[in-house]
Parts: structure tokens; sequence; C-alpha cells
């Protein structure tokens, strides 16, 4: 078991967390860490899982660089969408069906 | 009501704990991998017109995808002022003045370190991301000492800044068509083009950063 | 591209492309309006006349565009489907007028008049069409362009005839379809031939292929209104009365009656069907049909009402005719889809006269009708007694073609039916030839809109088509022998359909 | 074929440096030049290739990106261009200047086409995932762009659910990398065997739920509605028409090609989507059937008919499944389209977003309703039209296979359809009541009416001429 | 020796994570969440994957970070 194997499984236990959470959370901005938990999950898996017998591999890397620059324009979207919601409406949570 | 929500917290949190240990089972079992990039990265290295594959990787080999992303984080961008946020107003906090000092000593220094980073990316860990990081950080440095106020809708100059880094990228990809494909760099240039589209891309990114937070960061409850 | 394949085209675009241009015209250009429809209406005439001609001489017209690899939008114009065109096409240029004077002054004519075409133009393509899936494509086409004009009072009560009649008419489409592609699946294709198509799959398919024929007349069975699936007609009253014409006599009714011609005829081939056994539960249905819709229609005191089941009676005579095995019953058939067209298109357009120049809207109404206004009653008595089986009206040719091949087919049971039929139609008729002739009238009519000038009892337009169907139901009865007459042209087709039958 | 990415990134830029509000005439100028390319290219796969290749960056697969048009995604690169060209047009009249709502459209809309034409041209997992990524955000930006509490709520919920898609999306990517080292779909399907590890039939099962989750297959429909119906009419048109389909055609893409082999070894996966779509044509038109307001129930219709295209997944070992899927593909497209603008032109004209208000429209507004009446005919499956060549195709597919069930349920589909757009029609044909004063009733452009005449026409002329498209497909339809 | 920190390391980021999720404070769930980015750039430079690293700290930990102090600070100024 290598330490990138190790932090492959991490990356898995928090993909789960990080799901569940999306899932379950109602508080905005508690879904929006949760989704976040959820995408470094990922990004461990990609590289953990590719570098496992040890050595270095660049082509995931590079990938995780562009996800994390993904990662946070869309957190920061969710962000501004939230502080809109709250401006508007003053909640920080959906309303509980579509209307 | 009570009992359905702990209900539904007990299933999904079932649900995604046999799903992690799946995940863990299936990991723990590597089957060989059937193609090994790490050869031909470092094989096409020295064509590629820089020494750091990392970097190699996000703006040659799979350039394509870089190029994608930073229309992503323009477009996140474009949303949250389509968002309707330009209605509201901003005015610097008061902060105390050493602090402020001390801001204003930091950002040169800042935008100094970012160049430094641009041009080190070339051959070791860094590159037009950090260096972008660092820019975006200055700018936010000085909005929280209430030296920079948080921007209103775009004016024409920021938007080219903010625009830059695509539009130099997309007209050198499609300049090199000419060598037969999307992005394909003559080697004896490739070195200066890709600087240049990192140069591009570290202003904008930057602003772009910067702007995320500068946009976002207009308090709704100020007096206009 | 040649003429035979120009010429079928022609027939279509003659009514599509007027009503096309009409639906763009401002409401207020009347003029226009009118010159279009009578311009398209004669014109198809005359081109229906050539066809005919063309036919007459052995002539073969047939155009074809692929929709799909191995699915063709295929165009024949043969004796059968000229039959139906040619009907159609003279009815249509009556009750074109007719509607011109009984919407005067109306509001949105120019989406009436632009349905109207659209309407013939689905006939034409129904009776033009090579194979089932044109046939499939040209009978929705259908159902949606009547819909607006059923319900083109826009009134509560005409929404809910709409209502209805969609929902019988897309279930029956739904049907159809099925039966249609799936056939298309077992064959690779749906085209019509004389003689039929489905005898190829031969005997192991017979249990499949019965489905796929209850389910395809089932599909047609609801325009032709076949008990137990013509609860749509009497409802679809609501519509005004050109378009009833048009449905009843033009163009619902007379497609699903066309319809199962085709099937019967073209797709299974009569033979091959009574192998299956197909025919006397068909032949049973068309008879409970008959007597059913006659029994109704003793009942009914609402005029157009009673006409309607009416209608339902008398469609099935063709069913009848075709289920009968036998040129003779199919000479009968074919002859009463014209015949019942002219028949009933003349009775509705009086009724029109009368509710629109008296307001008459009942059979209790009609008393002393005949003393102010004589040429429609005279009208309507016509096609009353035509419908009775009268001699020397063209419903008497069709009767007797139908007994005679009752008789043939050895179903003696289906002449009671007829004669059963007969005193039923006297029964609800003649009670309105009564008032409307002998009973004094009523000091007030119950809405006169339109006074008597001289010897014209109402508007011309309204007067003249009646006029002009009533003789061709004369005509049609007296010169059945001469040639061109649809008895006639009833015999070439029976001719063609019975490939090995020998009487 | 690049022309086709790049040009809507160069106008949807440049649109921005002009500034809120402006651009409208690049981008109509762009998308002329797209559709060009869009029919070039489908000339030229018709024509005999099977498939245009382009390797970015010229390093060629596994190393670099490899872009690839064979017939399925030049077809979708044309549906995109032919729907998106006249909503250019009709957005362009619909906002006003200086309207909040359409400040940032045209870049936005920009965004979204390029990133739809990309991802049907990548060939490589990862790409895709950014180009699905590109499609998410910018939806939901136009979605929340300048809306009220509503709109808002609406697009965070998409937000959240389009995240969540791409990132089982994303993990599914990770595990394959896992696995065979390569994230290049040509190489990967060289790879992928009966045997295949067990992290491989995960990695596909994330990747068909994200895409499930992103196309709003019941019973993960709960965010479109209020996308759908709560945004402009032409947002709405835009995401109904061509957004939805992106994630679809990827799961198609997934399935028949780099998958097939994990398929072919446990067919009786195909009944899942089957299933799921079986439900959503009833679950979306009983509430298409139900809802009050105009626009819901056109998005509601939306979810019914998106249940159509996963019915073809069973029937993908036969002849004839992809060629109904594509068709039911423009059919809805083009229709819904037309659809939505139509009601666009209803709200704008009476300002009331209800069924019951549109009595009388036929007197009103005769082409528009024409319009509606003619999507309508498609979204019915009647003839002649698209939507009815694309329900024969399925039929008969079915009956190839002997599924009787799948024709059940398109038939009665197609009947509950006919149910609420007669809902709609009837109101309209219905005299506007006397007793209630007549509604302030707002002129119109022009543009708007036709644009939605033009779109509705299209959906039902194909339907006598699919010749060509199936042409088009025909490649693919070998590959299954 | 250096899987073991690596264990360590791992645990914390999983407790930093969970935590972040599940505690009832708001504002302890942001230090939490910025603790963990954090950790995740140890994580990287642990991976040899340095590039990422620096960006993971500068824009997953910094920015956002920073983002949502500021979110927080006007979601307290907007309710008194």
């Amino acid at each position: 078991m290598t330490s990138a194997l190790l932090f492959a499984c991490v990356g898995a236990i928090l993909f789960a967390l990080g799901l569940a959470g999306v899932a379950l959370i109602g508080h905005l901005l508690r879904r929006i860490f949760a989704f976040n938990v959820m995408g470094s999950g990922t990004f461990l898996i990609l590289v953990g899982l590719a570098q496992r017998h040890g050595s270095a591999d660049p082509v995931p890397q590079a990938m995780v660089l562009t996800g994390i620059v993904v990662a946070v324009a869309a957190t920061a979207l969710a962000l501004a969408l939230t502080r809109r919601l709250h401006a508007l409406t003053g909640k920080l949570e959906l309303p509980a069906d579509e209307p | 009501m009570k009992v359905q929500r702990v209900f539904k917290r007990f299933v999904v949190g079932s649900a995604a704990l046999a799903f992690s240990v799946l995940l863990i089972g299936v990991m723990l079992e590597p089957p060989a991998a059937g193609v090994d990039l790490r050869a031909a990265v470092s094989a096409n290295l020295a064509v590629s017109g820089v020494a750091h594959p990392v970097t190699a990787v996000l703006l040659n080999f799979r350039g394509y995808d870089t190029l994608l992303e930073i229309a992503v984080l323009l477009l996140a961008l474009i949303v949250i002022l389509a968002s309707g946020l330009e209605a509201l107003s901003s005015r610097p906090r008061a902060v105390d003045p050493v602090l402020q000092t001390l801001a204003q000593l930091a950002a040169p220094s800042m935008i100094v370190v970012a160049v430094y980073l641009l041009w080190a990316g070339a051959f070791r860990p860094g590159g037009a991301f950090q260096a972008g990081a660092v820019l975006a950080a200055a700018g936010v440095l000085l909005h929280l000492t209430g030296l920079l106020p948080g921007w209103q809708a775009p004016t024409l100059k920021l938007r080219l800044g903010l625009t830059a880094g695509l539009l130099i990228f997309l007209a050198i990809a499609a300049a090199v068509l000419s060598q037969g494909a999307l992005m394909q760099y003559p080697p004896r240039q490739a070195g200066m083009l890709i600087l240049l589209i990192e140069a591009g891309f570290t202003v904008s990114l930057g602003l772009i950063l910067a702007g995320l937070f500068l946009f976002i960061s207009r308090d709704p409850g100020d007096p206009t | 591209m040649t003429s035979s394949e120009l010429l079928p085209i022609a027939l279509l675009m003659s009514s599509l492309l007027p009503g096309l241009v009409i639906f763009a015209l401002p409401e207020g250009w009347v003029a226009l309006r009118t010159t279009l429809n009578l311009f398209g209406a004669v014109a198809k005439l005359a081109l229906v006349a050539l066809l005919l001609l063309g036919v007459a001489a052995g002539q073969e017209y047939g155009v074809r565009f692929a929709v799909l690899p191995g699915l063709d939008l295929a165009f024949k114009a043969d004796a059968l489907g000229l039959l139906f065109i040619s009907l159609s096409a003279v009815l249509w240029l009556f009750t074109t007028l007719y509607a011109i004077g009984y919407l005067e002054g109306a509001p949105h004519r120019s989406r009436f008049f632009g349905f109207f075409s659209l309407c013939v133009t689905a006939t034409v393509g129904i009776a033009m069409a090579a194979n089932l899936f044109t046939f499939f494509i040209f009978y929705e086409l259908l159902t949606l362009a009547t819909f607006p004009l059923v319900v083109h009072r826009g009134t509560e009560k005409a929404m809910r005839g709409g209502t209805i009649y969609l929902a019988y008419t897309l279930v029956g489409g739904a049907a159809l379809l099925t039966g249609i592609v799936w056939l298309h699946h077992l064959l690779g294709h749906t085209e019509f031939a004389h003689g039929g198509i489905a005898a190829a799959l031969g005997a192991e398919y017979a249990g499949q292929l019965t489905l796929i024929f209850v389910l395809l007349i089932a599909g047609v069975g609801v325009k032709a209104a076949l008990v137990p699936l013509h609860g749509w007609l009497p409802q679809a009253m609501v519509a005004p009365a050109p378009v009833s014409a048009l449905l009843h006599a033009v163009a619902v009714v007379k497609a699903g009656a066309f319809g199962i011609v085709r099937i019967v005829y073209e797709v299974f081939g009569i033979e091959f069907a009574q192998s299956l056994e197909l025919l006397a539960p068909l032949a049973m249905l068309a008879a409970v049909t008959i007597i059913w819709g006659s029994f109704r229609a003793l009942f009914q005191d609402d005029l157009k009402k009673r006409l309607a089941y009416s209608t339902i009676s008398q469609v099935s005579y063709i069913v009848l005719g075709v289920a009968l095995f036998g040129p003779l019953g199919t000479v009968g058939g074919l002859v009463h889809l014209v015949h019942q067209g002219i028949m009933k298109i003349t009775l509705f357009f009086c009724a029109g006269n009368y509710a629109e120049t008296l307001g008459i809207h009942k059979v209790s109404e009609m008393n002393g009708a005949g003393r102010r206004m004589p040429l429609t009653t005279l009208a309507f008595s016509i096609g009353a007694l035509g419908m009775m089986g009268a001699p020397l009206t063209a419903g008497a040719i069709s009767k007797a073609w139908l007994s005679d091949g009752a008789t043939a087919a050895g179903m003696d049971w289906a002449i009671w039916v007829l004669w059963t039929s007969s005193f039923l139609n006297a029964a609800y008729f003649l009670p309105i030839l009564w008032r409307a002739w002998f009973r004094p009238a009523p000091n007030a009519w119950p809405e006169e809109q339109i006074l008597r000038r001289g010897w014209r009892e109402t508007a011309w337009l309204l007067l003249l088509p009646p006029l002009a169907t009533a003789i061709m139901t004369i005509a049609a009865g007296t010169l059945a022998e001469t040639p061109g007459s649809p008895l006639e042209w009833a015999k070439l087709i029976a001719d063609q359909e019975y490939l090995t039958w020998s009487p | 074929m690049i022309g086709l990415i790049l040009l809507p990134l160069v106008w949807a830029s440049l649109a921005f440096v002009l500034g809120p509000g402006r651009g409208k005439w690049l981008a109509i100028a762009g998308l002329s030049a797209q559709t060009w390319f869009a029919f070039d290219l489908a000339q030229q796969i018709s024509a005999g290739k099977a498939a245009i290749g382009h390797q970015v960056g010229g390093w060629g697969a596994p190393l670099g990106i490899d872009l690839a048009a064979d017939g399925l995604s030049s077809a979708m690169l044309l549906l995109t261009q032919c729907v998106a060209l006249p909503l250019a047009i009709y957005a362009s009249a619909y906002y006003k200047r200086d309207d909040a709502a359409g400040a940032y459209f045209w870049p936005l809309m920009g965004f979204l086409i390029a990133g739809l034409n990309a991802l049907f041209v990548s060939a490589d997992f990862f790409n895709i995932y950014v180009t699905l990524e590109l499609v998410g955000l910018a939806a939901v930006g136009l979605v929340a762009a300048g809306g009220g509490a509503q709109q808002i709520a609406a697009a965070l919920r998409y937000l959240f659910a389009t995240l969540v898609g791409s990132g089982l999306y994303l993990l599914g990517v990770a595990l394959l990398y896992g696995a065979y080292g390569t994230v290049s779909i040509e190489s990967v399907s060289l790879l992928v065997t009966a045997e295949a590890p067990r992290m491989v039939w995960i990695a596909f099962g994330l990747m068909v739920l994200g895409l499930m989750l992103k196309t709003a297959l019941f019973p993960f429909h709960y965010w479109l509605p209020p996308a759908h119906g709560g945004s402009p009419a032409p947002v709405s048109a835009l995401l109904s028409a061509l957004v939805v389909k992106a994630s679809f055609y990827l799961m198609l893409r997934l399935w028949i090609g780099p998958f097939a082999p994990l398929v072919a070894a446990a067919p009786w996966l195909a009944w899942g989507p089957a299933a799921l779509g079986t439900l959503a044509i009833f679950w979306g038109s009983w509430q298409a059937i139900r809802t009050p307001r105009l626009k819901m129930l056109i998005a509601y219709s939306t979810v019914a008919q998106l249940g159509y295209l996963f019915l073809i997944f069973p029937l993908l070992n036969g002849p004839g499944a992809i060629q109904a899927g594509v068709m039911q593909a423009f059919a809805h497209g083009l229709a819904k389209a037309a659809m939505f603008v139509a009601a666009g032109v209803f709200i704008k004209a009476t300002g009331q977003d209800t069924v019951a208000g549109l009595a009388g429209a036929v007197n009103r507004l005769p082409i528009t309703l024409f319009a509606f009446g003619l999507a309508g005919v498609t979204l019915m499956g009647l003839p002649p039209s698209a939507g009815f060549l694309a329900k024969w195709q399925l039929i008969e597919a079915a009956l190839n296979q002997g599924h009787w069930w799948l024709v059940l349920v398109v038939l009665s589909g197609g009947l509950l359809a006919a149910v609420y757009v007669f809902r709609v029609l009837r109101q309209a044909f219905l005299l506007a009541p006397v007793d209630t004063p007549v509604l302030p009733f707002t002129p119109v452009p022009r543009t708007l009416e036709w644009t939605a005449f033009a779109l509705a026409l299209t959906s039902v002329l194909l339907g006598l001429r699919g010749v060509e498209l199936m042409r088009l497909i025909q490649a693919v339809g070998a590959v299954a | 020796m250096s899987f073991v920190f690596d264990v360590v390391l791992a645990a914390a980021l999983l407790w930093s994570g969970a935590r972040c999720l599940t505690t009832a404070r708001l504002d302890q769930a942001i230090v939490l969440f910025i603790a963990f980015g954090l950790l995740l750039a140890l994580v990287w430079a642990r991976l040899s994957a340095p590039d990422i690293g620096l960006a993971e700290a500068a824009i997953g930990a910094g920015l956002t970070g920073a983002l949502l102090l500021d979110v927080y600070g006007a979601l307290k100024r907007s309710k008194p």
C-alpha cells in the first residue's frame, strides 16, 4: 500500500462524504463546502490512483490543475448566487419545493 | 416530517458508506495500466518548448483543455455580473493606516513574485496559475485594506484585460492552424509562444480571480 | 417530371395552394378569397376530368417521394381513387358556393376557408394514397384540419363537441398506426395492389393478420362511425351546416368508408380476407350499425341530429356492400359511396337553409315549411326519398345491387337488414315531409332572417346547391346505365378487384 | 469543424468586450457562418467519409487531445446551429436595450454554443468534462441572468444538479485513467473488454448516472421545470432544445462506443434507462396536463419527451434505434424551441403566463398560435412531422425485437401529449369570455412571431424528407 | 516513517472535511474549510505534485477562503 493509494482511498471517502453532504444539507454555504469536498476527493483519486506505483505522472496533475480552476469558478458562481438569493429573500436555503 | 428527515439521512449515509467501501475495494485491486503516458511526455518534452512536464502538458500537449478552462473562468465571471449584482454599490471600509501602508508595500513585491513564478513555470513548479493567483491575492489584499474599491460594472479597459488571455490564446491557436492543426506550435517558436500565452493568461487569470472576489464582495448593506 | 406524375400533384395543389393563400388573406378581402375558392374548385374539377379520361383510356398516374429509406410518400390515381375524388371534387364546388352564401358576414372566414381547403386536400390525398403510410398521413391531416372547423364557433358547446371528436379520432389513429407499422414490419412495405398484398405472407401469419385487420378496421371505423365507434358524430353537429355537410357527405365519414374499401380490397384482398373469415364479422358489424343508426334516428327531434344518425346508418351500407363477398355487393357498396354523398349533402344543405332562413332547428318546428320554402323542401324530399330507396332515385340503384349482392353471397339475412332499414328510414323521414308539406304553417317562424322575394325563398347561393344535388340524385337513379355513370365506374373497379373470382 | 468551436468563443468574448446588451449582430453573423460550417461538415460526411478527425497540437491521442466528427456528432452539430440561429434572431428582437435580463445574454449564449459544439466533436474523456462544465455554467448563467428570487433559486437548484452530475462523470474519468492510464476515448475503447476490471464497470455506472442527472431523466428531473419554465423565452428554448440533448448524446456515445463490450456482457443494463424513460413519459405528461402555467406545461412536456430518447437503449443492438433517437432529438429540439418562443410571444402580448389567459388568442396572434399548433403536431407525433417519423421508427424498431410494451408506451405517450397540447389549443380557439374585460394587449414585433413559425414549420417539413438526415447517420447505425 | 506521517495527514484531512460539514457553527465550518484546503495542499506536496499544491493553497484555500469570510461578514452585517 503506497501512500499514493492511501490518499486515493481518502479521496474515495471524501467523495462519498461530499456527495452525501450535497444530498442532505439544505444550507447553501454548507452545500458549497460539500461540493468542494467532493471535488477534492475526485482529484485525490485521479492523481493518487495514477501514481499508485510511486512515480509522479504529470498528465493527471495537469488535469487536476484544470479541475481546480473549474471548481473554483463553480464555487464562486454558487457563492454569488447564494448571496443574491440572500439579498432578495434573506434566506440561505432553497424554497422547499419548486414553484 | 422529522422522522422522514432522519430516515433520509440514514439511507443516504449508509449508501455513501457502502459506496466508499466499494470504491476502495476496487481501487485496492489495481489492474495493470494499459498505457503509460509518462514516457510519451518525457519523450516529447524537448520539442514542447518548456522544460517542466506539467506546464508542457497544460499548455502544449493538452493545451486545448486549458483554452476551454480559461473560457470557463471568464464565463463564471460573466455569470456573476449577469446575475444582477451591478445594481449594488460599494465603498471601501475604514481600516487602520498601518495595514494600508503594509499592503502598499506588499502589493508591488507580490507582482514581482508573480512575474517570477510565470517565468519559472517554464522549467520548475509554478506558472500562469500560481502567478495569476498571486496577482489576484494582491488585488484582494488591497481591497481588504480599503485601497481598492469593489468593482462596479467593468469598464472597457477592464473588460479587455479580462478577455485578453482567452483572445490571445485563441489568436495564437488559430494562427498556427497553418502548421496543420490547432495549437500546433512550430518547435522553434514554441517556447516563445507559450510564454506569450502564459503572460496574457496570467493577467486575465489575476483579473478574473480578483474580479470573482471584488464583484461578489460588494456589500448589499452599503448606502449608495 | 412527366404529365403522369404531374397531374396527381397538381390535383393536390389545386386545393392546397388556395388554402394557404387564403390563410394569409385579411378578413376584408372577400372578392379575392371567393375567386380563389372557386378557381381552386373549378381547377380541381377540370383536372379530375382529365384524369378520368386518362384512366378510362388505361393510362396510369402515379408519383412517389422517399421520406425515409424504404418508406415512400406515394400517390396513384386509379379507378377506385378517382371514384372518391370525383365525388369530393364535385361536392366541394357546391359546398364552397353554399358556404360562401352561408357565412356571408360571419367572422374569421379566412380561417374557415383555409382549413376548409386543407380538408379537401386531405381527402384527395386519402383518395390518391398508394400505400397505407401515405393514407395514414392524410387521414390524420384530415383530423387536424377538421378540428378548427368543428370548433369554429368558439363556444363552450363547440369545444365539447370538438374535444369528443378528437378523443375518438386520435385514439382510432393510434390503433390504425399500430396496425400499419405492424404490417410494414411483416411485409416490408404497405403498397396497395389489386387483389391485396397480405396474401403474400401465407397462412401461418393468419393470427397476426387477423389482429392487424381488427386494428386497421377499428382505426378507420371511427371515422366511418361504425357502432360502437360512432359516438363523436352526433356531437360534431355543433359545427356550421357546410361543415356538417362536408363531414358527412364528402370528407370524414367517407374517408373512413373509403379506408375500409382500400383495406379490404387492396391490402388484404377480398378473396384472402374471405379465406381468413374476416368478412362475415364485418358484415355483421355493418348490419348492426345500419339498424342501430336508423333506430336512434327515430327519436331525434333536432333535425341535424336525426340526419347524423341517418348518416351512421347509411354509411354502413357501403361497409356492408364491401363485406358481401362477390362483385355484385362490391358494386352496390361502391356506388353507394357516391350516391349517399349526393343525397346526404342535399339533406344537409336543406337543413342549413331552414336554420338560416327561418331559424328552424327541430323537426317539430317544420310545420308548413314546404309552403314557405317549396324549392328547398322539394330538394329535401328528393334526398329523403332517395335515402329510403324510392324508385327513380340514386338510393334505389344502391339498394338493388346490395340486395342482389347479398343473395349472391348467400347472406340472405342481409336483405332483411336492408328492408328493415328502409322501413325505418321511411319512419323517420316521412313525418318530416308530411309536416313540411301538409301541416299548416305557424303564424310566426322561430327566427326569420331572410325574407322572401318573389319566388326566391332564400339567398341564391343557399338555394342553388341543394337543387343541383337533388337533380343529380334523380339523374344518378335514372341514367344509371349510361356509360360514365357512377354505376358503370363501380363495375369497372369491381372487375379489377376480383382476380380469380368467376360467377 | 474547428471553426464551430473557435467562432462562438470569439464572438462571445468580443460581445463581452463590447459591453452589456451589445453584440447581437456579431452573434447572428457568427451563427450564420457556423450553420454553413455545420452543413458543409454534414455534406462531407454523408458524401462517404466515415469520420473526420483532428489532432489538436498535432500530438495525437493518447498524449494529445483528438477531435472526431462522425455522422452522429455532425447531426447534433447541425441541430445545434439550426436551432441557435433562429433563436438568436428571436432574442435580438426579444430583449430591449438596457434590459437587465439581456445585458449579458450574448456572451453567455456564445459560450453555451461553443461548449455544445466542442462536446459533440471531442474524443477525450477529460476534455469532455471541461466542455460539460462550460455548457452547465453557461446554462445556469442564462437561467439566473437578471432574475428575481424564484429564478435565482431555480438557477441554484440547477447549478447543484449539473455540478453533481459532472462530478460523478469526472470520478468515472479518474477511475478510467487509473485503470488504463489514458483518457482518449479511442485508446480506451481498444482496451475495454467484457472481462474489464470492476473499476471500469463502476466508472461506466458513475458516468451514466451523472449524465442521466444532467439530462433530467426521471426521477432526476426535479430541477428542470423551474429552470426551464422560469427563465425568459429564448433561454428556455435554448435549454430545452439543446442543452439536455448534449448529455443524452454523450450517454449514447459512451453506450455504443467505448463501453459497448460491457453492455454486450450485461444486456439487462439497457432496461434501466428504458424503464426510467417510460416513467418520465407518463409523469411528465401528467404534470403537463395538470399545471396551470403555460411555460410550466411546456417544461413538463420536455421531461416527457426526453423519456422517448431513453426508450431506444434496449433496441440499440438492432437496426433503426439510433435513427429513431436522432430523429426524436431533432423533432423535439425544433418543436420545443418553437413552442417556448411562441409562449414567449403570448406572454409578451397578454402579460400573463397562464393557459387560461390564452382565450381568444387565435384571433389576436394567429401566426403564433399556428406555430404552437404545428409544434404540437410534432410533439404528439402526428403526421406529417419529424415527431411522427421518430415514433414510426421507434415502433418499428421495437417490433423488430418484439418489445410490445415499448409500442404501447410510445402510443399512449402520444395520446397524453395530445391531451396537453389541445388543452392549450382549445383554450386559444375559445372566444374571449364576454363577462371578463378584454385583457390589455401589447403588440409584439413581427420577428418574434415569424421565427417561432419558421422553427415549427421546419420541425413539420423534416417529417416529409428525412432521407438526408438518415443517410448522415448511416455510418453510426453500422457501429451499433 | 513518511508513511506514518501520511496516515496522520490523511486522518487530519478526513477529520477536517467531516467536521466542516457537520459542525453546527458557520464560522467554525469556514475556518475548518480553509484548514481542509491547506491540509490538501500538504497532501499534494506529499504526492510530489507541488504545482497543484501551490494552486490549491493560493486558489483553493486562499481565494475561496477569502470569499467565504467576506460572504460571512456580509451575512453578519445584513442581519443586525
